[in-house]
């Protein structure tokens, strides 16, 4: 079974910092086939305003309850609507859609910039019993939800801010080189702003670790009719980040 | 879903569909995208992505922006070119029974001619002249705006076409009627419209223009007056069948470009809202005709009561 | 209120203006009926409804329709003639300080100069040429659409004025870059753009145009991108001052023209929604001058960067 | 004090029949100067969609509560949406508009046709204690709330319908000849659909009975700005209904 439109039931919309929200529905045809990667394409009001869907990854999903969750950051008009629905409201979502993270690995260390992380979590999941590793980076101390959610189930969370008011301060790949180093890894897992993935690849290239990164864009169809994501890999061919990603090898898209 | 289609057939300029509500080029892609969300077959026909002889890469920088009720794109016209489009993707859209129509743009009228010529007999149901792009440098709108140029495309591509030639208007003109009149006298099968209206938006963050082409083609809801007036003044004015377009959301918009004139329409931003549109908005039609006791689509084509 | 003054202050081709926020004409009636609601003072300036030389009663039938994120009208032209505006209702509003501009309208090339002429001591501080009126059979948007014509009725109308002239440019055209400049050759002070894009909706429970007079014009937030993407090109072209207009609501949608190289804006159909809109859009943008550290209206104008 | 523009609380929503609703408002300075035959301009949603502002006989007022009451009929998507508001909510509203009824009678009788009755009753509130006869016209009886809110009001509430499921069957007209012949009634409001109106304004006119009428129309600004609601008087002179009406009248405006 492949994507669908689902009209999906609020289960449960929770706060967890002041601009961030987790909301749980209840999906079970996206649930049943959701991948970690995954996102769904999610309309947040009924009338024209906003017009078009908004993409979110796929936080969470339990086959078994039939719901999945996303984790997102209240950032304009879209996000804003979407922060005020409420427990048995219906949300129209289209998903899953995109290519999932590859999971053939043994050892995983999965590097998370701001709200990149919500598809990490997915992945560490469904990445257990493996032994899973994460860099978690973000702004700030108030905007860092992510270790909470990521401990039980991951052996290691280091974390980094901009400003150093939690864990080390700097940006996640500062602290790649020396856990490469150390930590036996055979796959990384990142998402995040461009310039860190372009950073983690480079790092990763170094090391001779194969590397997966989740891009983002600027999208309308999400399922690769519009052609309003595409970017061009590294071999010159076109990709479109909906479709063929959001899921891409590092070397296939960065350079 | 088959109860409808007595009611829905309809014929445009030799193209036969199941329903009058077609998939506006650029917005469904080259169809198969959207297969595993609905029926193909149940489509009106699906007109793919505009396309030039060489392989296109698109605009850079962002490529969409939302505005009041509609959207900014400025794609660009990326697409894999007519090469690649005939080997490697028609062969999956054709194994479909829906009609597939080919939206073609050059950058001089020769290459218009060229790709008529190569997509001849490849199977495909309607070409649909693309002079109206507002994104690209080159070409596009500019023979969209002058209704010798315009009339100089269709002439070029009714040389070499062996399929009915569909011209799709620009809306950014004085007189749509004019443009309308010179691609029918150039020998126009049908005649599409509207394609986007040029606009622009800009960030008041960053003072930078939100679109990496700086300008941009605004479509859906918000442009639907205008295109409903082109429409009905373009169905007056002209005797080739005229397909509707613009802002289409519901069986209602769709009905409001029939009874301006319109033989069909097509749905554009509205498959980005709803992949179900188009058949959603064919049933939606179909009710409306039986709740008026009319039956066939035909009896509300230019019916609007001046 | 007045804290902004210093920084929002302009000065529209000698027209003085305690803020770049003015009321769009048509949409603000002669001023007095929002007397009760705003402190007329704290507008850049009041543009009348268009004004003619004789009494109009306007179009018949519905005038109004609301589509997505817009409106149409088609008002056609209501008003009680210069004779009586000057006379009865000119002497209420000219108890405020705010600059009156009249919009004139006229069938013919001479009548606009008639009107400039009546109009030339009265005591307002401006005139705006309105050759861009969808609504009416006669004149209005024919001359808008003409660079000649256009021309035409500007250097009449120069010939008779003794206050600044602002021409009024309609988007539905092709080229708005070339009407521009041919109201600037003819000597226009200002211009101003956009008035209203020709739309039309129908009713389909009726089968009939929702208007009475079948076609109106489309405003609100619908026609912003396209408003935006005029003011733009035309600002680039010309050197005298521009004013922006078209579907202005909130003081960020202002900054947008003033970034695309408007030296004032105007706030029509927001009026209706918000009767405080042109006083708080003002207000907006001085928070928005504050916020930045800029301390006058003038840093944005143009200052897109591309 | 005049027109205001002000954000007004819901203190109650109720159903009156399955289309009609009556809505009751906290706004102290509009209920301070409503008079009967005004209207108020009321935003029904926060975004674009519906644009423009929908007007709304004030339906009752209550300056010492600070409250507004308007009764509609759900008929597109502004009143559908407005029906989904709820207590606590704030709704703007512009008011009071246009011009009221004058009160200058002794034994007044009010005419309603539909929704047109909404406005009489306030007036017949105003109205009291002097002695009030209305006459209410509906098309069946599920939408014949009308009497059950006139009857503390008045002394007689009679009844038509089209098609006679309650009341006389046929329309308010019918009963108005008898009625003035008897009844020394000296003035005669009405509101309700336009050929009503007329044939409310002939009958009067042949009784000699002085009559106000209100009038509708597609409004924008609703202030007297936009002209889109004007009308030609008797005299020839142009009328906004917004500002120089709704209520006129009847020789004023009609034939
Ligand atoms: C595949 C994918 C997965 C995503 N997953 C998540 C997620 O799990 N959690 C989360 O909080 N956000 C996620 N996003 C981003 C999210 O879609 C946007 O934040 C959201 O659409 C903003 O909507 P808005 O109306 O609130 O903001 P808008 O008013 O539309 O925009 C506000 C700001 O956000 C930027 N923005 C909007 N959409 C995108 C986008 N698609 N890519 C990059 N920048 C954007 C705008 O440029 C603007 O600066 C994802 C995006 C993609 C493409
Ligand atoms: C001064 C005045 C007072 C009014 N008082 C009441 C009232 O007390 N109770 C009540 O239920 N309604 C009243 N109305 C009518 C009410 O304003 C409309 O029903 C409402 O605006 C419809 O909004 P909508 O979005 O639901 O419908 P739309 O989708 O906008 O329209 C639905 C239908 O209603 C018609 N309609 C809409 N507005 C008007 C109008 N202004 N005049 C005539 N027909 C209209 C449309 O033509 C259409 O057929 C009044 C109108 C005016 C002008
Ligand atoms: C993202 C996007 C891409 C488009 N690409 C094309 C194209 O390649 N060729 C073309 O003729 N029209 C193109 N169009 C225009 C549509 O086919 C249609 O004419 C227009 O969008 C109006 O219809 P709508 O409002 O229903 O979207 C495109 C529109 C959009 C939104
Ligand atoms: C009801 C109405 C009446 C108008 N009348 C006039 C007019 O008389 N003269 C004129 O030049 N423009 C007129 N306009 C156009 C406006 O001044 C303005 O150019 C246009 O509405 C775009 O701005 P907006 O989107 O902010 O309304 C009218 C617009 C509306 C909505
Ligand atoms: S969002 Fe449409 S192709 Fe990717
Ligand atoms: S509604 Fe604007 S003048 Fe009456």
């Amino acid at each position: 079974m492949s994507k669908q439109m689902e009209q999906a039931g609020v289960v449960s919309h929770l706060w967890l910092a002041s601009t961030i929200k987790m909301l749980t529905l209840r999906a079970p045809v996206i649930a049943q086939c959701a991948e970690p990667g995954q996102f769904i394409h999610m309309r947040v009001a009924d009338s024209y305003h906003p017009l078009l869907r908004r993409p979110f990854s796929i936080a969470d999903a339990d086959p078994q309850a039939g719901t999945i969750s996303i984790i997102y950051r209240i950032v304009g008009a879209g996000t804003e609507l979407l922060a005020k629905v409420k427990d048995g409201d219906q949300v129209n979502c289209l998903g899953p859609l995109g290519k999932a993270f590859e999971l053939n690995c043994h050892k995983p260390l999965l590097v998370g910039g701001g709200m990149g992380l919500a598809p990490l979590l997915f992945l560490a999941r469904r990445l257990c019993p493996r032994p899973v590793q994460v860099i978690s980076g973000g702004r700030t101390a108030a905007e860092m939800v992510w270790p909470a959610l990521f401990q039980p189930l991951c052996e290691n969370v280091a974390i980094t801010t901009d400003d150093g008011s939690v864990g080390r301060r700097g940006v996640t790949t500062d602290l790649l080189p020396k856990l490469l180093t150390d930590g036996q890894f055979d796959r990384i897992y990142a998402c995040g702003p461009r310039p860190m993935l372009i950073g983690v690849a480079e790092i990763t290239k170094k090391f001779k670790i194969s590397c997966q990164v989740s891009l983002e864009e600027h999208m309308a169809c999400g399922i690769g009719a519009c052609l309003a994501c595409t970017c061009s890999g590294t071999d010159g061919l076109r990709r479109k980040i909906c479709s063929d990603g959001p899921v891409f090898w590092a070397e296939e898209v960065l350079p | 879903m088959n109860s409808y289609n007595a009611a829905l057939a309809v014929d445009i300029a030799g193209i036969k569909m199941k329903t009058p509500v077609m998939a506006a080029s650029g917005t469904f892609g080259f169809g198969v995208e959207y297969a595993g969300l609905l029926d193909l077959n149940q489509i009106g026909a699906v007109v793919v992505k505009g396309m030039t002889l060489k392989p296109r890469d698109g605009n850079t920088g962002r490529r969409i922006a939302e505005t009041p009720a509609g959207m900014l794109n400025a794609i660009g016209l990326e697409n894999p070119g007519v090469d690649r489009f005939l080997k490697e993707i028609f062969p999956q859209l054709s194994q479909y029974q829906v009609p597939v129509i080919v939206n073609i743009a050059g950058g001089t009228i020769e290459e218009y001619g060229e790709l008529a010529r190569q997509l001849a007999n490849s199977g495909i149901a309607g070409l649909e002249i693309n002079i109206s792009c507002p994104n690209v440098k080159q070409g596009g709108m500019v023979f969209g705006t002058d209704p010798n140029s315009a009339a100089a495309v269709v002439g070029e591509v009714k040389k070499y076409a062996a399929v009915p030639v569909i011209a799709k208007l620009s809306p950014n003109v004085t007189d749509i009627v004019a443009m309308a009149r010179a691609v029918e006298s150039a020998g126009a099968d049908a005649i599409s419209l509207i394609n986007t209206l040029l606009g622009m938006a800009i960030d008041v963050h960053s003072w930078r223009p939100v679109l990496g082409n700086i300008v941009g083609g605004l479509s859906g809801p918000a442009v639907r007056p205008i295109a409903v007036r082109m429409v009905w003044q373009v169905a007056k004015a002209v005797k080739v069948p005229v397909i509707g377009m613009g802002g289409i959301m519901t069986a209602e918009d769709a009905v409001e470009f029939l009874l301006a004139g319109a033989s069909a329409v097509a749905v554009g931003t509205a498959n980005f809202i709803n992949p179900h549109a188009a058949t959603q908005i064919a049933e939606g039609i179909a009710d409306y005709l039986r709740q008026r006791g009319l039956c066939h689509v035909s009896q509300l084509v230019g019916q609007v009561r001046i």
